[in-house]
């Protein structure tokens, strides 16, 4: 027979008010099984606490039932002080007569009752609730960063800060990533490659950091604290344990022409190269689509000059497992750039503006690169059709932003502050320019931003037209831009020399196909999921994986430092403890009874669930069963409810618990 | 929701399975917010709709439940991202199979009261009370409690759809 | 057709302008779906839709119309096809309008007796060509390609826009006419006002706006080098054929302007205008000619804009 | 549906092919045990009784000469290869003589990790149907007498299996008599329909044969048997039998392959069968799912997509 204490709580006059408490009291001592009841003012108060925990000890309780309000609210006061009491905490439960009775029903009689009735289904819960002990994982102190942009490199410079290890992945030939194409940066327009740079030189000397450029993750096993990643670290025909980086194989490629990714296509590359020249790691590799070696077989002049012999046309892909606890998912974003709806996508393009068709429609990237020191143009604003300085050049925001009928509602939140920077490069660069911007609402929340946007405004006679854009079209040398300003009510003409599109944000390509690998979930756009939308910004729903940076939205520079610090802190939180404890709230198998159907399997909505053999002594499989992984669980119950012979259970909320409360009814 | 104290001569029993992370919640939010519906509800605390087992509602009404109610989090709301998309299924392959069985559906009533639906877990309660009130008590499940078996069969003997070869008519006789 | 496979049947509506002023759009829709061998029956007893001015005065008016003439052409066989851009945009706007306002369908409803046919498809002649029949076959079929008449390709508002009514093609940026004439052998060219409006139904009340508009679009069709315009609107057909001598009166002097440029646009004074006359084709007439309609079925003859001398020159005809 | 089907329609099925499939299961099954492609063949062997048949694993191409495939037959076989049988197959690859029926039942353990297809070698059977449960055991296959799933038969001529024996002949036109009656419930006002089956399951002695035959309560525990916590009662009282039938139906949606076992062994003529139908049917209408047709990673009530229908929840 079970000691249960039923503990009924007035909470001043909240729930006494409605409910006659010492009649659920005493209603409560007739329940059979119930070895102490009484009511008491303030149950959440350091007395009604002290009454908890002296009952226990005088009367041997062995479960508790606190009446009083909702468990959201103080199950954990309650539970902690069962625990101090010496009860397991699993055996102390609240039911909640204040919010779910008291405070909804008016009549005295039915409150009361329904108070009793709450109070039984709470004591027959606990007479079969069993003591729970919190999960403990242990935890691989190492940690995975994926993507190699600034937020990437901030994650893993302030976890390999706090002394851990930290594999640093990135899948193009260099870190860096969009922050290293910048210009100058707002809202202080200092230049970006100065204040990138010695973060990514940080990044290749830091002895906690193993850097793996041009490799990409291929598959994810495992769970927080235990992760098994395996990398693929695809061919670069160039040595890295060799090469010295000295440079000469790309002064003698002979393929000189290649359009330069790095600078939007609109600078050449050999076809051995770094991306850009402060790349880290300076190690060339070689572009196989474009080297005359590997598509006719004759040239080798790369391999020829090597000094150190690092050249290698015969590596392959290469393979690597890494034991990490915790992976930081940093994989930035893409920029809209499609002139035409690409097959399957629900998002349009815009055809209409030119993109692609016209050779001065560029987008913002672009600019940037035009107005970099290290660009193709030096730095100059010089137009890509003839090399001609650009007279007048018309900036358009929220192309494929805030576009609705395009298929992407959503505010790429970086825009209207570069645009606001492009005005004003410009401005400074051609002084007899005229800037135009075509734009929905300035949106400058931010530290410095507003002012930012009214000194180009006011100071840098940038004029802004309220309205959008309708077409482009090329007429002789000129662009002309066809809008409205909706301020003035009337339709706008401009004939441009340059025009700028300020095209959205978007996820990755391919976000879709690592967040399947890594049991993430991402929206309709592709970018990742946050498990809480305010409280756990940067955490996954799945455990042990952390978001940083645009991968999960799109964001500015500080946003994605800010975010990727915190991510480095949550990881850092993990790594604080050999083991990790986890609420006890999981599934558990009965190996005797599973007959290994694996429609838990199916349902787990964290794939917790893996196959078992059991194996008798000589070592012949038995059969298979299901095991569910405790670190991994979510405790949502699914597979119990799937489970035909219910052979697995959610501590907790055992069917035992749940049909001795129905019984009780 | 009325103030004053309503005499009524049935007070159906309403049992409520619902999930903690959303409609218990909103439970929750309807009473800091004083709202008021009827008593007549007892709501059974699941960590997700996904948990929730047909078992328990079939348990539910044979053991006097005149009403169920099961709700959770609206659909991509889950806290555990999908159990409330195989519950959906789940339950909607259930109340085929009620119906077909011949159970009132309108007893048995399925909603998504989010966190912040306080008002919305106030209406779907009220509705589905005052609705079971109507219909009176569910006696089907309870009525079976107390039957043994044999009992019927004399009376349907003649019903047609009935079963009733000679062998059987022989072997009843002889009991 | 190949020999086995299932002939095209559609039921048509033709909409009042292709029984009046667009008269040749009619005839050359109907000689060109015979020289495809696609079935084309004529919806019996049909009236207007109510156009554009209907649903500027009594929207449930103007839903009725087109419900009505739905539930009609619904006791017809095949898919609905339809050749004027005004009037598939309205049927087309009904259904879709309906669809998601169910008590403004009761109220139709009940104004036309009878349910509205709101899932009997509704396809533009543009989408039968090139979607049904098909690019392929439409190309086959040529038998006198329009070999190097370079042709503007003119959407006009109603065609593609709203992108959730007529579902036809991308919004803004459409390629489906530019595909047809391909098939047929011209050379589309690439322009900028294919999408502009040509002032519409303002041609009788406010005629300004229709010469200023029109003017624009046959000027940078101009500039492109086109030949020719083509259209799938009887409306426009009117504004940019009928109006051309008076455009040519109103902007044809040599400094006009399109527009009146706000922002720092530097005017381009003093070069001659470029004033060639731009005959106006519809889609099916272009189409019928190639597929070897003789031409004087296609009703070349009673348009403004007189379109032979140019299909002289590009022996055409 | 098969272009080799012989739609050879007729009143009755001559007993001639039930012969010609018995020869070609014959051979095909000495061939593969005599070249050790399988270790056994569960199969039919003749009753003791005249014109009847059971169910037998044999080892030998000698016992392989006596296998039989006659209107009798109506075991879904699929039921050797689990549970008690288990042992079966781990003695290697097992041959099993299998209808269309049977298939969906083969189909839908093979989604459940029950059995794998590389252990099997699929005799399948071009089924014409077979008896009845009141049939006399000697006369030709009729629409009189024909078991009443093969009225509604749509896997006469079974896919995907390793061999097939026969080119089937059909009875043509035959009533949907599961289907009409389904309706007429279907039809019946709530409470006439809660009559209905009270009816009948409180005639339900709790023999637990239908879970016995059943290819799919393969669990090691049944729910139903448990009592800690006692889902359901166990006594054959109303109650208990009502709570177990509806439960069965559950367990059993959107994986019975539909070959009313259940329903032929039922001492008490429970129509069991109509409920699982009834199931089949919802599914079929709500997710486009049919059990069984060939191996599913997933069921039905295993996966959701997004944008399933949700009209019945407020």
């Amino acid at each position: 027979m079970s000691r249960i204490g039923v503990f009924v709580c007035h909470c001043g006059e909240n729930i006494s008010r409605t409910v006659d408490v010492e009649q659920v009291a005493s209603a409560a001592g007739e329940i059979p099984g119930v070895a102490y009841a009484c009511d008491y003012k303030y149950m959440c108060s350091d007395p009604g606490q002290n009454l908890l925990k002296k009952a226990v000890a005088e009367h041997k309780l062995d479960g508790v039932v606190v009446a009083a309000c909702s468990p959201r609210m103080h199950e954990k006061t309650f539970r902690k002080a069962a625990s101090a009491a010496g009860l397991n905490p699993y055996l102390c439960d609240m039911a909640n007569i204040r919010e779910h009775c008291s405070w909804v029903h008016e009549d005295k009689k039915l409150a009361t009752a329904k108070a009793s009735d709450i109070v039984k289904l709470m004591v027959e819960r606990v007479k079969k609730g069993k003591s729970l002990a919190p999960i403990t994982v242990p935890v691989t102190k190492r940690a995975l960063v994926i993507g190699g942009g600034i937020a990437g490199i901030q994650a893993a410079l302030d976890i390999a800060d706090a002394g851990h290890q930290v594999v640093l992945v990135e899948r193009e030939p260099s870190i860096g990533g969009h922050m290293a194409q910048l210009s100058e940066t707002f809202p202080t327009l200092d230049c970006s490659q100065c204040i990138m740079t010695p973060k990514m030189v940080d990044v290749a000397n830091h002895p906690n950091i193993t850097l793996h450029t041009y490799s990409e993750i291929e598959k994810v096993e495992g769970y927080i604290g235990n992760f098994q990643v395996t990398l693929k670290h695809k061919a670069r025909s160039v040595d890295e344990s060799k090469c010295t980086g000295c440079g000469i194989c790309m002064t003698k490629c002979p393929k000189k022409k290649i359009p330069n990714e790095f600078d939007q296509g609109h600078g050449l590359r050999t076809a051995i190269y770094v991306p850009f020249p402060q790349a880290v790691p300076n190690t060339p590799v070689i572009d196989r689509e474009n080297c005359t070696m590997f598509q006719s077989g004759k040239c080798g002049v790369c391999a020829k000059v090597c000094g150190p012999g690092a050249v290698d046309y015969q590596q392959e892909d290469r393979f690597s497992v890494e034991a990490v606890g915790a992976v930081v998912v940093a994989t930035g974003f893409k920029l809209y750039s499609i002139d035409r709806k690409p097959e399957g996508s629900p998002i349009q393009g815009y055809g209409e503006f030119g993109y692609g068709a016209i050779p001065d429609v560029i987008d913002g990237m672009t600019f940037e690169r035009l107005a970099s020191a290290s660009g193709p143009t030096g730095g100059k604003i010089l137009r890509p059709s003839d090399g001609k300085e650009p007279k007048q050049v018309v900036f358009i925001q929220c192309v494929g932003s805030r576009a609705r009928e395009k298929g992407i509602s959503y505010c790429s939140k970086v825009c209207c502050m570069y645009t606001a920077k492009h005005t004003m490069l410009y401005h400074h660069k051609v002084h007899d320019g005229q800037a135009y911007v075509f734009f929905m609402d300035a949106r400058t929340p931010g530290k410095g931003y507003d002012e930012f946007w009214r000194r180009a405004v006011e100071e840098e006679e940038a004029v802004y037209i309220r309205g959008m854009v309708s077409r482009l079209y090329q007429k002789g040398e000129k662009i002309v831009v066809m809008g409205s300003d909706i301020q003035v009510g009337v339709q706008v003409e401009i004939e441009a020399d340059l025009v700028v599109l300020a095209t959205a944000v978007q996820a990755q390509d391919g976000a879709d196909l690592l967040a399947q690998k890594l049991g993430i979930s991402y929206d309709k756009y592709n970018f990742y999921s946050e498990a809480h939308a305010k409280l756990k910004p940067v955490e996954c729903a799945t455990a042990g994986i952390y978001l940083a940076g645009a991968c999960q939205g799109p964001k500015d520079i500080p946003d994605t430092v800010s975010q990727a610090s915190a991510a480095a802190a949550k990881v850092m939180t993990l790594f604080s403890k050999d083991q990790l404890e986890r609420d006890p709230v999981v599934a558990k198998v009965n190996e005797k009874y599973c007959v290994g159907c694996l429609a838990c399997k199916k349902v787990c909505p964290y794939g917790a669930v893996e196959e078992k053999e059991i194996r008798d002594r000589q070592g012949n499989l038995v059969k298979v069963v299901a095991y569910v992984n405790p670190g991994v669980c979510g405790g949502c119950g699914t597979c119990q409810a799937t489970c035909p012979s219910k052979s697995v259970e959610l501590d907790g909320y055992t069917d035992e618990q749940i049909m001795a409360m129905i019984e009780s009814l | 929701m009325h103030a004053e104290a309503k005499q009524h001569d049935f007070e159906p029993k309403i049992v409520a399975f619902v999930c903690t992370w959303c409609t218990y919640a909103g439970a929750d939010l309807a009473g800091t917010s004083r709202m008021q519906y009827p008593a007549n509800v007892r709501v059974l605390k699941f960590p997700c709709t996904g948990r929730i087992d047909p078992v328990f509602i079939l348990r539910a009404f044979q053991k006097g439940a005149d009403g169920v109610l099961v709700s959770g989090c609206h659909p991509g709301d889950c806290h555990y991202m999908a159990g409330n998309f195989h519950a959906r299924r789940r339950f909607a392959a259930f109340r085929a199979l009620l119906d077909f069985v011949g159970v009132d559906l309108h007893r048995l009533q399925f909603s998504w009261v989010s966190a912040a639906e306080g008002g919305k877990w106030v209406e779907v309660v009220t509705e589905l009370t005052e609705r079971v009130r109507a219909m009176g008590p569910m006696l089907e499940f309870k009525s079976l409690e107390h039957e043994e078996q044999w009992s019927a069969f004399q009376a349907m003997a003649d019903v047609p759809g009935v079963v009733n070869t000679p062998e059987l008519k022989e072997a009843y006789d002889k009991i | 057709m190949t020999p086995g496979k299932k002939r095209l049947n559609y039921s048509y509506y033709p909409g009042c302008s292709l029984h009046a002023s667009g008269r040749e759009y009619d005839i050359s829709t109907r000689a060109l779906f015979k020289a495809l061998n696609v079935g084309l029956k004529e919806v019996p007893d049909w009236f207007c839709c109510g156009a554009t001015p209907a649903h500027n005065v009594d929207e449930l008016l103007s839903l009725s119309l087109c419900a009505k003439n739905l539930s009609l052409a619904e006791q017809v066989e095949g898919d609905l096809a339809v050749a004027c851009a005004a009037c598939f945009s309205r049927l087309k706007t009904t259904q879709h309008h309906l669809k998601e306002d169910e008590e403004k369908r009761k109220q139709v409803e009940t104004a036309i007796a009878g349910p509205a046919a709101l899932d009997k498809p509704v396809k533009h002649i543009l989408e039968i060509l090139a979607r049904e029949f098909g690019l392929s076959k439409l190309e086959e079929s040529v038998k006198k390609p329009l070999m190097g008449l370079k042709v503007a390709s003119y959407y006009g508002c109603l065609l593609t826009r709203p992108p959730e009514v007529p579902e036809l093609d991308d919004c803004e940026d459409p390629s489906i006419m530019e595909d047809i004439l391909r098939a047929l052998g011209a050379e589309p060219v690439k322009w900028s006002h294919r999408m502009e409006c040509c002032g519409a139904n303002f041609t009788l009340s406010r005629p300004g706006v229709v010469l200023k508009l029109s003017n624009a679009i046959l000027e940078s069709a101009r500039l492109a080098g086109a030949d020719c315009i083509m259209v799938a609107c009887p409306l426009c057909h009117g504004n940019l054929d009928i109006r051309q001598k008076e455009i040519k009166d109103a902007y044809g002097a040599p400094d006009s302007t399109l527009f009146g440029n706000i922002f720092g646009s530097e005017l381009q004074q003093g070069a001659p205008k470029d004033q060639r006359d731009l005959p106006v084709f519809y889609i099916t007439q272009l189409a019928a000619l190639a597929m070897g309609v003789p031409s004087g079925n296609l009703g070349f003859e009673s348009v403004i804009t007189d379109p032979k001398p140019l299909l002289r020159e590009k022996q055409l005809l | 549906m098969n272009a080799k089907a012989n739609k050879n329609q007729s009143s009755c099925i001559e007993p001639s092919y039930y012969q010609a499939v018995t020869q070609a299961i014959r051979t095909q099954a000495v061939q593969v045990l005599k070249d050790g492609t399988v270790a056994g063949v569960v199969g039919y062997l003749p009753g003791r009784r005249k014109g009847t048949a059971r169910p037998a694993l044999i080892t030998t191409p000698e016992e392989a000469e006596k296998l039989i495939f006659s209107p009798a037959c109506v075991n879904n076989l699929s039921v050797y290869l689990t549970k008690s049988k288990k042992g079966v197959l781990k003695q290697g690859r097992i041959g099993i003589v299998a209808k269309g029926c049977d298939m969906r039942a083969l189909a839908g353990l093979m989604g459940e990790s029950q059995i794998k297809r590389e252990d099997l070698f699929i005799i399948a059977v071009d089924c014409a149907g077979v008896y009845g449960s009141r049939a006399e055991r000697s006369e030709s296959v009729t629409e009189a007498n024909i078991a009443r799933k093969c009225h509604e038969c749509t896997v006469h001529h079974p896919e995907g299996a390793d061999f097939v024996a026969g080119a089937a002949t059909e009875l043509s036109g035959l009533t949907p008599l599961e289907a009409e009656e389904m309706a007429r419930i279907e039809a019946l006002p709530q409470a006439e329909r809660w009559a209905f089956w009270k009816e009948h399951f409180s005639r339900c002695i709790r023999c637990m044969a239908c879970r016995q035959v059943c290819p799919f309560c393969y669990c090691e525990q049944c729910l139903c048997d448990k009592n800690r916590p006692q889902a359901v009662e166990n006594s054959p009282r109303p109650a208990g039998n009502t709570a177990w039938h509806i439960v069965r139906a559950m367990h059993l949606a959107g994986r019975c392959g539909g070959c009313a076992e259940c329903e032929r062994v039922c001492p008490m003529d429970i129509p069991l069968n109509l409920l699982n139908r009834r199931m089949a049917k919802e599914l079929k209408e709500l997710y486009d799912y049919e059990a069984g047709l060939a191996p599913a990673e997933k069921g039905p009530l295993n996966q959701y997509k997004e944008d399933d229908d949700q009209s019945f929840i407020k």
